[in-house]
């Protein structure tokens, strides 16, 4: 096994995004390691919600959907999702939300509906779920998603989740909470600038600018200080690999 | 006054041809012998209604059963796509579907709108996305107060003509108890005109009214009641069984074509008579496989006064 | 994270002269304990929301803690009316007080709104009715789709200063389960900015974590935790205790005259220290003969997955 | 003890409204009696909901208030009123309503709100409680309420609950549900003409049309075919005398 892959680089660099006490809402797969990473290294008091409902779970092994018993049972709380939404996202009870979509652009728009024309898209997607209200409602949200150009287009085809529309002032404008904290990728971190525009914050070891500019859309702005993505801890591997996906369902 | 029905007379008195229909339950409890017995009498014209059309649409559409879909996800959750689902959007197999999308908000709020009889309800969610562009339903209205929101986007109310739905356990005469992921199940059963309960157990009255707060659904909204244990195979029901995730990539693999779903369809739904048939199809590993740990909740006394 | 106080510290630190203060609880789990103790304390120019202000608000009316009454029924359940209430409004005694009034379903909407963040939400209440003429805050607003309804009555959110609810029973940091009438309790937590939650019993997290559908309201949402047994008396805690109803016909003849609430007021509330002091004046057997016989809930089980 | 006093007259007479599988919205006091009465007598599939969330209760005792505990223990379900007042009342769910209030009018609007001048009242009354919502929303209403000219006068002085507001066809206009069905007293039956004005349908054994014309505030039509109250039967007496309201509380 090499000392970590790519996804468990992602996975510890989205824990670190993660502060003690935050209230998340947490995604399947690989947010739900990084949540757990977090909530077993410097953030003990991260609170867990799934859009389905629960309300700080403390599942006993990887949840296999966001709706998995596991997330229930144990819980501190379990309601309707009109009340996951309306009571704690809308009411904005929810610090941190995990996105996921098939392109981001420029702006942090993300878009997980379809690619190409709307009514005859080339692919059909799952479509929103509780992006859109995640992106609308959380204070901030994180993206992990690979690197590649097709996956950041200068403008996504269709709008799923908003990110910064026409700047941060527009966002804010629109009555919408938050907006895009950090997109964590394969090759680098990204944040937005105070215009609401995409950078690049930082570069994984094994990666250069020159790479990350190739698989970019747009001309990427890149931060004066831009660092070096710190690698993963062996305690932090030794995390996933035993108890977070022990099977290596999302980390091989 | 009873209610029971086996699935196949609930069905047949509850479902026809072009009636919009909710299937409830978010991942949970999602009733799956139902579906399937929609797809045995061969329903055609329905549109479906769900926030997460999941394996029993995708099922139900490969069948040819469904003309439009309203949804909000369509995947297989935490496996991939729902093949049938995109093959009919992409490629018109077996037919084109319509669909009418929403975020999960928007289509869970649109059901509580429903439940309430009001004609629209509002959110937060659309604004600064491309959905308002793309779907002439949701609207926006004025804010007539004073604050920082001049308008605000609302949906309509949806009152499925037959909604489905699931509970652990139920009194002939419908009045439901469920726990666990509640997802939008309650919503719909109030929402709908005519409601189908399916339960892993009949309980005695007693039981129902010795926890009321539990009693989500009560029977007055409810028409059939069908008592079908492991009717949500191969989701799950909260306390009896958890998923059945090899059933899930069983289906994944099977939708790769058009012919896959026929031969999953002809095998498992066509092919037996009903759910006791489907299930003892399944191996007895399988099902021990699924079974939780016994975990009471710690009681509460209602007093006698 | 424990939240735990006494009421004085609670309360202490929740509240401050002006305020918006929610007292949660339809009959049930009304928090006199916590109204006592706002009393003893002096709090002045308080807007005091309350779908029924019941005696609680009659008697914070009284002591002159109160110059604004937000409410839709004032009454003394059972018995007839608030004497002091009406004193303040027909006579200016012990000074004249504002009223915002509402239905309970326009109350409580309005509660909901304010849990949701929406500025407003509708509903099918006012309409023939005198109320729109004689509250602003009532509205009327277009219906933007197709159907039968040309406009719907809304009314804006509430988000009072501070709520002040009771539950049966919680963890140290908040996390509580109530049963029974539910009233608008829940609403009125998630409402408000500042929480302070008054329970019969503290309990280990495990409890509520064995029942997690049974829990209303988060931890999230608490700022304050109070073990207070008792704390609703003379309303009532189901399971725990029945409403001493000596106790509303009491306070009916006590406070038919102003003075009389001053002496009632002098007694049970400046005259003791704490709840507790309360209590010891009560006799065992007006205590004991509140008490319900053991009713308990057919328990469910949530699985070990 | 005489054998049936006014309120027990008006108690029977109540239940009779009521059909059996009906779903009533009951208040405490004389309407619970009448509908305890109704579910022993001819209608044991009465379903009883409280607006405070308690549905189809079972009280093992006559409550003390609509939020008395034994309307939750043994119920068959308990909501938040959020969804009593939307889930069911709102919906349509509850065929019939009890209501009370101070006055009532001519098109059958109630007034439990204000006496005089709303800003400068005579007699401040408690207000809607949930009467509002139940007049706009049950499919028929029922008022018990002694007879006197005051009670009854031509138009109320605020309506708190809407009646047949501007006739029957304008009630439904304003998609008002249902509107009043009866109106009991202690001297007769009223009932509601096509346009939707207040009639006399039946008089009470102890009272005449003179009497109840002397106690209403505007010319009351009186029905061609008038007729004259039952009275309680012994075993509706002994029902309530024995088992609704062995104390008196309401009825003596």
């Amino acid at each position: 096994m090499p000392p970590y892959t790519d996804t468990e680089l992602m996975i510890t660099r989205a824990a670190q995004e993660l502060e003690d006490g935050d209230t998340t809402l947490v995604g399947v797969g690989v947010p739900n390691i990084a949540c757990n990473l977090a909530k077993r290294t410097h953030a003990p008091e991260l609170e867990m919600i799934y859009e389905s409902g629960t309300i700080g779970s403390n599942p006993s092994q990887l949840p296999l959907s966001i709706g998995d018993p596991v997330l229930a049972s144990n819980a501190k709380s379990v309601v309707p999702m009109t009340q996951s939404f309306g009571n704690y996202l809308q009411a904005g009870r929810i610090d941190v939300g995990f996105l996921g979509g098939a392109q981001i652009d420029r702006e942090g728009n993300i878009n997980s509906t379809v690619i190409g024309d709307y009514d005859d898209p080339t692919v059909r997607l799952p479509g929103s779920g509780g992006a859109c209200e995640i992106a609308s409602n959380t204070h901030r949200t994180i993206m992990i998603t690979p690197h590649t150009k097709r996956r950041f287009p200068e403008e996504v085809d269709f709008i799923t989740s908003p990110g910064y529309v026409g700047g941060r002032e527009n966002r804010k404008e629109l009555g919408l909470r938050g907006g895009p904290e950090a997109v964590i990728t394969d090759k680098g971190v990204l944040r937005f600038d105070e215009s609401g525009e995409m950078y690049l914050a930082a570069i994984h070891p094994s990666s250069t600018e020159a790479e990350v500019q190739e698989a970019t859309g747009w001309e990427l702005t890149v931060a004066d200080d831009v660092s070096e993505t710190r690698t993963p801890t062996p305690e932090e591997i030794a995390l996933i690999r035993e108890d977070l996906d022990p099977d290596g369902i999302y980390t091989e | 006054m009873s209610k029971l029905r086996d699935m196949e007379g609930a069905i047949d008195a509850a479902v026809e041809d072009g009636q919009t229909m909710y299937l409830g339950g978010f991942t949970h409890l999602i009733p799956f012998a139902a579906g399937h017995e929609i797809i045995r009498q061969g329903y055609e014209g329905l549109t479906a209604a769900r926030a997460t059309p999941d394996l029993i649409y995708d099922q139900l559409i490969a069948a040819g059963c469904v003309d439009d879909v309203v949804f909000s996800w369509a995947g297989n959750p935490g496996v991939g796509s729902l093949r049938a689902f995109r093959r009919a959007v992409e490629e018109e197999v077996p037919h084109a579907i319509g669909l009418e999308e929403y975020s999960h908000f928007g289509l869970v709020t649109r059901l509580e709108a429903g439940a309430r009889h009001l004609p629209f309800l509002p959110l937060r969610s659309y604004v600064g996305s491309d959905y308002i562009e793309h779907n002439d339903a949701i609207r926006l209205l004025e804010n007539p107060y004073d604050g920082p929101l001049n308008e605000i986007p609302v949906v309509p109310a949806l009152n499925p003509d037959v909604a489905i739905v699931r509970a652990q356990r139920a009194t002939e005469d419908g009045s439901a108890q469920l726990w666990g992921i509640l997802g939008e199940i309650v919503e719909a059963a109030f929402a709908a005109d005519t409601v189908v309960l399916s339960v892993e157990e009949i309980v005695d009255e007693d039981v129902i009214r010795s926890d009321p707060n539990r009693t989500f659904i009560p029977d007055s909204v409810v028409d059939y009641v069908v008592e079908e244990p492991y009717g949500s195979h191969p989701s799950y029901a909260q306390g009896y069984y958890g998923r059945d995730n090899e059933a899930y990539l069983t289906w994944d693999e099977q939708s790769q074509s058009h012919d896959g779903t026929q031969e999953w369809l002809d095998e498992w739904v066509y092919g037996v008579e009903n759910r006791r048939e489907y299930l003892e199809k399944l191996t007895p590993e399988r099902l021990l496989d699924l079974e939780p740990k016994t975990n009471y909740a710690t009681p509460i006394d209602m007093g006698e006064y």
